[in-house]
Parts: C-alpha cells; structure tokens; sequence
C-alpha cells in the first residue's frame, strides 16, 4: 500500500490527575498549548503526517471539550467515509470508565478487531513533538520487533516511567519501574508503542484471560524477555507534560528558535481547529518581544517572554511579562501578569499586579476575574 | 443530486486585473493577497456563506490553477455540500467548438445549466474584487418585498469620485429611474457596487435575449441592465452604507490594506457574527523576537519578526530580520526582508526576498509625485539595491541596481 | 436569512424499552428500517431538507452503533465546519443516564444555550415520515405560538400518548393523557414540537428550579391554558414505531405503492449511510413479488410480500415470505421463512421451515444461526 | 497547503468517446453509466483510493459539467481531502492565450504546476474508460523494484484480437524491447491496457522535450513513450490478468455490462476488499411489484418493476410497466420503458421513454447482421413505434413510426 497501513490509537486521558488545573474542566488532550494548539494536535498530526488515516481517540471522562476540538476530525483530514477518526468512549464499561490502559483497550477490542491495518501506534496525548511516526513504523519493520517503544535519553524525568537498558542493536533488554520519583539520567519510554495489530490483539487476549490492566508492569517489565522489544530514539524536541511545571517550562521551550523550529517543521505541520481570527494588532506604542502571538489579540500595552493566545487584550499601560495567556483573556489597563498562567476568559481588573515566579507560576482559572 | 435552492450565487472572478500588473501574473485578480491573511475572494465567499447561500458558482477562465487550489474543496468557507457548495467554472469545449467567456453577462450564460440544476427562484450576480461585508439576504428580502427583477447594491460615493463609477437614479421607493456610466459631470452619486440580486426567471429570459443580439457586447452593466431597464422591468436600488472598496488598483489594494489600521475606517474583520473566513495554512503563532519593534501593525501567522514594522501589515510567513525596516508598506506572505533592508510605503509580493540593505520604496514627502511601488511575486532585490517610488518590479534586481 | 434558522434537537433513545429485541443492542436511533435506512435517518432528513444545518442528537446507551452509522454526518450534509451535527451523550450527569426528557434537554442546555438559531425543533427517532419542517416553522410563526405540536389524526394508538382537542384556530385547548390502553379515534400527539429557542431556555429555567423532568406531564398538561399550543397535522404517512407489531405492519406498510411513495418523495430524500454495494442480482430462476430489494442481494429462490435490507443471500429452493430480513443475513437452500424478522448477520440453514404469523411475527436476533 | 505524495494519478477523461455516439453528446466518455450504477470513471478512482493514491487529476476539456458534477467533492470515493483529493483540471487561459489540450501528453504538461504541488516521486498515467480492478500500488512496488522510468501496464490477448491493441516485446524480465502499433500481424499479444507508472522526473523532463518537438503529436503512445525508448529509458511491462475491458464502443459496452450477469466472466463488484465506489443518489430500495418477473438480471436501487426482465442491467430509478419485456438490454437511469413495449438487446439512454407498445431492437437470430440498438438520453420513442437492430436513435421518434 502507498499509504502505510497503520492504525492509530490516542489516549486522551493519560496522567490527568498530574495537572489538576488545567485538567478538571478537560480532558488532557485538550488542553492548550503554543498559543493556538491543544495536546491532542500533536499526537493526531504526527499521525497523519505518517500517512495513517485511522485514528481512534480513547476516552474517560470531561470529553466534550475534546468532542468540540475535534469535531469531524477536518482540520487533520480524518472526515472521511471510510476511516477517519473514532471516539471511543468507554461504551462496554458497566462502571463508563477503565483502570490501565489495557483494560481501556480490551474495551475498544471491538475497534481493533474490525480494523484492517497491519500495524498499530498506540500513544499518549500529552507527548509534545514533531515525530516522524513513519520511520517508527519501518524502524519496527526492519528489526522484525514485537514491540517498538519510543524513548528518549537525558536526565530521568519525575514520575514512575519505565527506564530502559538497550544494546547494540536497539533491543530492550531490561527495564526498571523507578517509582515515583527518581535522580541520574539515562534511556526513559515515551508513551508511544508500535506493534503489529495482530500481536496487540494477542497481547490484548491473554491480558483478558489473566485480568491484566497495566502495560507497562504486565507486559513490559514482565515479558522484556519473550518479546523482542527495541526502542526507538527520538531526536527531535520532544516533551511528556504532566505537571505544571513541565507545562510551563514547555511552553517557555517554544521561545527558543530551535525548539519551535523543531516542533512547527513545515514539512510536518500541526494541524489544529480553525477559528477564523482576523490576524493580530499591534497598536501604536506597544512593545512586543520575545512572545508567540496567536492571531486576534489586539495588544496595546507591553508582552515580554509571553505567550499569548488567540483573542487575547493587553490593554494600554499593561504589561505581561513571563506569561501564558489563554484563549479571550484580557489584562485591563495599568495592570500586570508576571509568571502567571491565565485559563481561558480570564479578567485581570485595571490596575491590579499579580506575580508569581518562573519555579512557581501563579494559575489563574478559566473565566475568573482578578 | 442537486436539490432546489431559494438563491445561489455567482461570483464573477473571470478579471485578470491588469491594473494590478505583476501582482496578477500567476492569479486572477481575486486570489490577490489582503490583510494579512485574506485573499479578495474571501469577502464575496465568507459574505454568501454568512448570508446563508451556500451554493456558489465562481466563475473564472484566466489562471483558475492558484483560485482552484485555494478554494479547494471549499471547506474554509463552511461551502463543501453534498448539495451545492462552492464550484469552480471554467469555460468548456462543445461538440461545436469552445466558447471562451466573452462578457460577464456571457459567463453567466455559458452556465445556466448550472444554475437551472439547483432550480432557484433568484441569482445573486457579484464582482469578486471588492473588499465589503454585506448581508446579501437582506437585499433579498428588499428584492422580494419590492417584487423586483433586479436590485441592485448601490453605495453614496463623494461627489468628486463619482465620474469614476456607474450611477443610478432612483426616486423615492428606491426604483431606478435612469442610469449614467461613468459621467464627466456626474448628477447623482449612487454608485452600483456591482451587486446584484435577480429573479431568475428574468435574468434567464434576458441572457438569452442578449445571446441572440449580436451588436452586445454581453455585459451585465452595459447590456443586461439596459435592456432590462429599457423593457421597463422593475430595478431597485438597495442601499448600502459599510466600508466598500475596490482593489482593482495598485494603489487602492495598498490603500485598502492600510485602512485596517484605521480604526474609524469602518471595516471590522474581528466580528464574531459576521466572520471572514479564509483557507488557513497550518502554521504556528507569530513569534517577535527581542529584537523585534512592532508599532501600529497587522502581524499574520507564522512570522518571525526581528525588524521594525510601522504602519504595516506582515503577511503569513514572513520574515523580517533585525535590522530591517518596514513603514507604511504591504508584505505579502512568505517574502523575507533581510538585516538592514528599508521597505517604504510600497508591496512585497509572495515570497519575495529583499536583500541586506536594499531599499525599496520612498516617502511621499520626499517625492515629487508619489506613488506605490510593487515587488512582483517571488522575485529578489539584491544586496544595496535601491527602488525608487511608484515603480512596478518585474524582475529580479541586482545587487546594487539602482531603479 | 435565506437558510432557516432552527435548531434540531433529536432524542435517539426515545421508548427503546418499548423493543426489547431490536434495541437491546442499539439505541432506537439506530434500528433498521425499510431496506437501507435507520430510524433517525428520517427525522435527521427531515431536518435538514428543511434547511437545517445544525443538530444535536441525544444519547443515552448503547450509542455506539448509532455514533457508527451518523459518522461525521456526512451523508445527511452534516460535517460542516460551522453547525453540523452533535453528539451529546448525558456528559454532565452524575449517573450517565437521565430521566425524562426536560432533564436530559437540561442536561444539554450549554448546547442550547451557545446556539444562535431563533427557533428550535424536538423530536423523537421512532416517527417515520417524510415531513416538511419548513412549513411547521412557518405554521408557527404565522400562528404566534408558544409551542407547536405535530399531531396524527385517526384511531388512538396504544401508550400513555397525548391527546388533543383542537379548536377551530389550531390551538390545542384540552390535553389528555390516557394511560397505557387506550380505544376510540382522535387527535393524538406525535413527539414533534417547534419554540423559539428562548422559549425553550424558559421552559428549561422553570424545570430545573421545579425539578420537571417529564415534558408531556410537567409541560403540556400543565400549562395548556397559560401558553399558546398550537397543533400542526401531519398529512403524509406517518408512523411511530413503539413495538414489534407496529415495526412489522409499518414494514409492510412500504410494499404499498402510496405509502411508499409518500415516504420517499424525491424533492425531499430520506439519506442514509452509504455502503458501496453492487446492484442486486437476481438468478435465472428466481423469483420476486411484491418486495423491496436493497442493493447486494444475491436472490437464487423466492421472496414474495417481504423486505430484504442489504447483502441478503437467498439460495437456491428458499423461500421467503411475508418477513423482514436484515443486511447480511442468509436464507439456505430448501429453507423457508414466513413472516420472520431476521436481525442483521442472521442464517437459516438448509432446510429449516421458520414461520410465524402476520400478526405474531418471529424474531431472530443478530448473528444468531437457526 | 499542499504536502508531499509519493505518488499521484493523473487520470485521462478527456475523449469524446465518439464511437459511443449519443451516448455522449452531454458528457464526456467516463460518465457513461455503466453496472446498474456505476460510472466508468468510478473503476480508475475507486483503484486509485483502494490502491492508497489519495490525489487525482481528472483532465477534461470536453463537457466537463456532468463529469464535474457527478464527483462533486470527491467525497463517493473518499476522495475529498483537505490536501490532495480528487480535482478536475480543465485547461485554462494564459496571459498569452489559451492552450486548449493538444495530445494526452500536452494535458499533463499544462498540469505540472498541478503536479508539482504536490512532490510526487512517481506519477501514474490512467485511461478513463477502461472496466478493471487494479492495484495501482502492487504496480509501483514492481516500478521501484525494477528502478523503471516508466512501467506499462500490460495484458495477454486472445491473439486473434491483437491487431486492435498497442503492441509490446518483453524480455524474461519483464523489460520492453520493442513496441508495435496496432499492426496487421501481431507478434506479440502482449497489450498495453492504457496505465503507465512513470518517475515524475523523468516525465517531467520528456513532457518538456515532447512539446518543444514541433513535429510531436504530444501523445503518450505515440510521441512520449517512443522517445523515451528510443534514449534507452528503462521500461518495464507489468502483467496484469484480471478482467480488462474498453468500453470504447456501443458493442463493448452493451457486452461488458452482461459481464456482470457471467459469474465466470471474473468482474466481482462484491469484493468488501475492493470496492467501487460511486456517487449514491438518495433513492429507496427497488420495488419488484406483484406482476414482476425478473429473471438473471440486475436491479439497482429506485425501480419500480413491474415488467419482465430478462439478462438485462436495470439502473437506478428506472420504471419497468406491467407487460414490457426487457431482454438481453441495458436500461440507464431514470428510463421508462411502459406497459406492452419491448426492448431487446439495446441500450436505452437516461431518462429515455420508451412508450407502451412500442419495439426497439431485434433479437441476433433474426437479423442478417446484428448490432446493438442505442437510444438516446432525454428521448422519446412513440407508441407503437418500432426500431430495428444495429441503429443510433438520436432524436425523438413517433407515435408508430418504424426504423
């Protein structure tokens, strides 16, 4: 086939717990980011851009944000008559919800089962980066693996992700569960596994069979040496956000020309919804540096080391400053944002100076006025 | 499968604009750039799609490539239907030889089969080169409440412009009583917008009239009209009082582009019930760098603006590196303008490059008759290359080349 | 505006408890009927060959082989950037589920609330007819009505449904509500009503703060003398489906050329799902009477009185009469059926004689082997 | 807007199809109705969507409404992309003039700007008017694996057929080493069905060199591939053995629509695996009423039958009376064919009437040289009126009048 014939398969819902904030009205995968994206962009991009044209989107809890952003699937090219994109809700579930990702998966089996493709990428929405998941799929391919995981090497994050040890060859020839926190650096899995679908069906059987739940501890860490699991390199700017801090810092990242060069390739666009905003104004003595500017702000007083969403006013005499501001958000005149995370709609009254600091920026809720 | 429809439109974007020169080298006039992110079609197809017609026709023979590409499937614009939606028409070959659209009362013509599939009751007839936002079902509702043949949009221009345009006379109901093209000494200054909303049963009646008359020269405005008037059908005139702007000409484009600066120039692109939509490529936020100056500017997706801007609206794509200078000047999406160059109240076309320390462009104050210069699309102004004012850029232009 | 502007609002999950055996599987929505279409494709064409170009469709449970069948909606013209069609399973609700319809349209008052149509259109899945909505909007207008219902004039149907006494302007001037048997003929409700959609936010106000939750009751019964109830009468064939006797007799209703070509006028189409099968094929010795035929039907036997949904296989020797066979399903050499309903992927084998009567139909269920 | 594709198809519509006759006064060769309900076109679009190409040229310069109306959005085939899809090139003005399609190979190199967007690697050249199912992906795996410049999809015919084909020579490896146009004495049975793989760069650069040949009749079997072979390209011939017919003429395609009634002809339209897909009306099931005798024939959706038919291909929405006889006969959307009336081994145009009593065709043993009988679309055949074998009925025909 000319267009590789894989299946996609994103987790919407993955660590939500870890940002509370920005999670308790959402799903992760729709929560903002860059100035005019939502997580679930990325994943959906990097696999459309890989030629794949099935994509089902797994689903917990708080989706009708993510429903909204994804509509029809148009701006990724997903509405289609056959393929496409699919919302899988959790239908099967007595209790409308799952433990672990292989029980999620066994209650979509039905999805997998009638699905035609050879391979299947499973991955979490809250990985920011640009991948090119077609080289994934052939890496895969040539070293005839059971099981391909994405990693990334560098000091270990936080959290309880699975390390790698890998050989020569690229197989993954151990792996430890660190738990929750962890020092030093070395090779740590990115939520993104390529496999055939035929093996994930039978992944999926003997997890039913055996009440299995989790992933990574009962199949990575328990079969590391049945499978033949190798890892996949990624190279690119890439970052797994599950925490404020990794949100704010990321979004920092996009101010450094390499990162955001890395992230928008032109030759791999990320694709988001469209809103039709008129592009941005600038009045007549605003001063606007080193910021991301999504179209329809109208700024009139100063941003710096911003970022600053679609919609977004500054009005005269304010000033923002090491800020992320979200979609409709105003900072009135006279006022300042320093190290403040502004949800969506949010007000900040005239006059009024609200400061955080970059280690601890201040998160202000969506519609909440200051 | 194409099911009735009360009213579609047709949308004339046959014009090569010449007076627009290099700029419609590649593209019909409707496919030109406009502020910031917009094409001119954009207004016509986001005006229909906002009024509530959803089926288009957009009729076209010089260039169609760049038009098509961009209207795609017409997705952006809410018109890819089932039934209807938006239709690029291209003239076509007969058993009997090819037609080539001759007028734009022919091209409406040539495509009565198009339009009798949908079977509607009236056809809105629209230019595709004015930059307005109208509400065409109000016009229909006038149409229909007067029980006319054909209204037509009629805008009050200052008297001294009014030589420049097409008039009408009406009474008080609205009913045009007379008309006057482009007259020396006008005596009215009710301009047709070249807008115009007919019951379809007339219209059809009278393009074939006007097919059989071999002395037309198959004009809606000197023909059609006429002829309709001199069969003493009913003609309305509908008025409208919003921003509306030709940009058939270098310097109306230029001047169209900077009145979105102008908050009182009466044109709001940032209307959240009356949006215009545009084909959006997918690009990332604007970034300015802390080099960057922006004052008084439109700054589009996807630019990385290290320069200075003033009175200026950057495209999509754009580069202006640090150092470099924009005033009072268009620049159109994906052109860089390198570390020292100076762009002055001129264009830059698509993806044109200007050089390190090349100057485009000049003040008006500094000129004895200004006018706006135009970089052609694509092309590159050298290193220290120094444009003068009111010029048309064709071609490349050498380092240090004086022009 | 040229377009119409009115909402759609579509329960899909009305009376589903009302067909145990088609809908234990489905919602109401999406039972098969007629050859080729689902229930919801009738109120769903309705709406939008009115000119209405944005519907929320109202889900329960069980709405995965409805979210299958409407896909991005395109069919029905639906996948639109703009409006379009959604979905809106009980997101907010504690429980999953609701009760009654004022709490489920409460349930999706965000929905009702972010839209900007004047007027608004609610109704059930189960009526099938071909309806033109443009003219109740019309009739309501014109009449200055609070609320407009549809209403069927002839022998009271079973069920707890509405009855009208109508006075000579249209008004609905007494409302009675007859329990669950019911004799006599009369004006009776069909579940169609058109408002205003600010009516309908008023209505919904009032029921949150009273704790309505049942429309016919909390609503219509209630306050008929306070608000302006208009009747419009359905003239065209028309039915709602609220049992297996009433799904078999409407079935059948369809080999009645009027009926039929009252249901499937072409200046109004009834869409569907599209499925790309091939004509059907008759074989040199078959024979068919007085039956509707969907494409991918392979007939080598006899099908006389009967409906034959899409990909039914009759071999060789069978034969079928008097019953409704749904996509998919078989009918082996030598066998015969007389009046059965054979739900989708079903099979007779080989000579098996199955027959029930015209007024006790058998039902076979889904993929079941006989 | 437009990404990367490794391959893209550039789909061949242009002919009249003259040889169809009547059949296509009002649309071009591949919108010709074939099998209940398709279209021809539908075969190449739907292998190209089944062989993952997601972005299609269809060239038409000859009646392209009904072609472009029939694919509408490209949706039917799942064809209708944000980037990419199915387009319909038409060929347009320049400010030189206009260039209307001189040659098959001149209609894809006005489009190499089309192609171009687009990036492609390899390029796939496809006729429209051919009845196969085809994996056009299988066939570029052979092209990359060959390293060819070019691939030609080739077919083994009964040798007595030969004489009407172009011709290839092969070596055991599939490479061509000559070719042979349609000759007296073949000596080759090898056939070129019409489907060429090509590596766009190499195309590209001969498209170029072809039209800067003044004496090129800018055709691909004539003028592009001989250059090719003749400078030592590699090309290779890719067997093909499923079915493969053109419908060409009123014969072959009366007779490849009774293929579908031969299960051993090997034209499967059921496979799930290979669908074809094609633009659906919104029409209910057919109705067989209780007069109706259908026997090995084929019924699409919409009919009302109340007739006998016999071997014969019955389209969407067609009315069969009570007492008509419909035998060895195609009947296209939409036509009548009332009470009394026989039609036999003929072929009746969309929305035809044929009126009751009347006859049209005659059965092969009756006649001294037999051909299909072909009534036009739109027409009307009289009562009583009776038409013979062999003829083109292309206007109306009277009550009783006799052909």
């Amino acid at each position: 086939m000319i267009s590789r014939s894989c299946l996609g398969i994103i987790f919407s819902d993955s660590y939500s717990n870890a940002m509370p904030e920005l999670t308790s009205l959402r799903t992760m995968g729709s929560v903002p980011f860059g100035g005019r994206y939502r997580f679930i962009d990325f994943s959906l991009s990097n696999l459309v851009n890989a030629g794949i044209s099935k994509v089902g989107v797994i689903t917990k809890s708080n989706y009708r944000s993510l429903m909204d952003h994804l509509g029809t699937g148009r701006p990724w090219d997903l509405s289609r008559k056959n393929d496409g994109l699919f919302f899988l809700p959790p239908f099967n579930s007595t209790l409308g919800t799952y433990n672990g990702k292989l029980e999620a998966l066994i209650l979509v089996s039905d999805f997998i089962n009638m699905s035609k493709e050879e391979y299947v990428i499973i991955l979490d929405s809250n990985i920011i980066g640009n991948i090119d998941f077609s080289e994934i799929i052939d890496y895969h391919r040539e070293k005839g693996a059971d099981i391909t995981h994405a990693y990334l090497e560098g000091n270990y994050p936080e959290g309880d992700i699975p390390h790698f040890e890998i050989n020569g060859d690229g197989r993954i020839t151990k792996i430890t569960m660190p738990g929750i926190v962890y020092e030093g650096s070395g090779k740590y899995g990115v939520s993104i596994t390529c496999m055939k679908r035929t093996f994930l069906q039978r992944i999926l059987n003997t997890a039913k069979s055996e009440n299995y739940t989790d992933f990574n501890r009962d199949i990575l860490l328990k079969d590391v040496d049945k499978f033949k699991i190798y890892g996949y390199k990624i190279n690119n700017f890439c970052t797994v956000i599950d925490s404020m801090g990794k949100y704010y810092d990321s979004s920092m990242d996009l101010l450094s020309s390499d990162k955001r060069k890395s992230l928008f390739d032109s030759d791999r666009p990320i694709y988001t919804k469209i809103y039709d905003d008129m592009p941005s104004t600038y009045g007549i003595n605003s001063s606007v540096t080193n910021s991301l500017i999504a179209d329809g702000c109208k700024i009139e007083g100063e941003v710096k080391n911003s970022i600053l969403f679609r919609g977004v006013r500054v009005a005269k005499g304010a000033k923002v400053t090491n800020s992320i501001i979200m979609h409709g958000s105003y900072i009135s005149e006279g006022s300042s944002a320093n190290a403040v995370i502004m949800d969506k709609y949010s007000v900040i009254l005239p006059h009024k100076n609200i400061s955080g600091d970059k280690t601890f920026p201040i998160y202000i809720g969506k519609k909440l006025v200051v | 499968m194409s099911r009735k429809q009360e009213c579609i439109a047709m949308l004339l974007a046959g014009g090569q604009g010449s007076r627009l020169g290099i700029l419609t080298k590649n593209m019909a006039k409707p496919a030109v750039p406009y502020g910031g992110k917009y094409r001119i079609i954009d207004f016509p197809l986001s005006n229909c799609i906002n009024s509530g017609i959803t089926t288009v026709g957009v009729l076209t023979q010089y260039q169609p490539l760049v038009l098509n590409d961009y209207i795609g499937n017409g997705s952006a614009w809410d018109l890819d239907r089932e039934n209807g939606g938006v239709h690029v028409l291209s003239p076509y070959q007969q058993i009997k030889g090819t037609d080539w659209y001759r007028g734009t009362a022919n091209s409406i013509y040539q495509n009565i089969n198009f339009i009798d599939r949908y079977d509607p009751e009236y056809v809105a007839v629209l230019s595709g080169d004015h930059i307005y936002k109208m509400n065409y079902s109000k016009m229909l509702d006038f149409h229909k409440e007067k029980g006319s043949a054909v209204t037509i949009a009629m805008l009050e221009v200052p008297w001294e412009e009014a030589s420049r345009f097409g008039l009408m006379f009406t009474d008080d109901e609205g009913k045009i009583t007379a008309f006057e093209e482009k007259p020396k000494n006008p005596k009215s200054n009710k301009a047709s917008m070249g807008v115009y909303m007919f019951t379809w049963k007339k219209l059809r009646e009278y393009l074939i009239k006007d097919e059989n008359n071999p002395n037309s020269s198959n004009d809606f405005g000197k023909d059609v009209i006429p002829a309709m008037h001199a069969a003493g059908e009913k003609m309305y005139a509908y008025k409208f009082d919003g921003y509306w702007k030709d940009v058939g000409t270098r310097g109306s484009l230029w001047e169209a582009n900077l009145d979105l600066l102008i908050p009182s120039s009466g044109l709001d692109l940032d209307d959240p019930n009356w949006k215009i939509y545009s084909n959006n490529p997918a690009i990332p936020p604007a970034y300015i760098s802390s080099e960057g100056k922006v004052s008084n500017s439109i700054i589009a997706g996807g630019c990385d603006i290290g320069g200075e801007t003033d009175y200026s609206v950057i495209f999509s794509n754009c580069v202006i590196e640090p150092g470099a200078q924009i005033k009072y000047s268009i620049i159109m999406p994906g052109a860089v303008v390198k570390s020292g160059a100076k762009v002055f109240y001129s264009m830059v076309g698509e993806n044109a490059v200007i050089e390190s320390g090349a100057v485009v462009g000049k003040d008006p104050q500094e000129c004895e008759k200004w006018g706006v210069t135009t970089v052609g699309p694509e092309l590159t102004i050298g290193k220290n290359a120094v444009i003068g004012e009111d010029l048309m850029v064709e071609e490349d232009v050498k380092d240090g080349e004086k022009l």
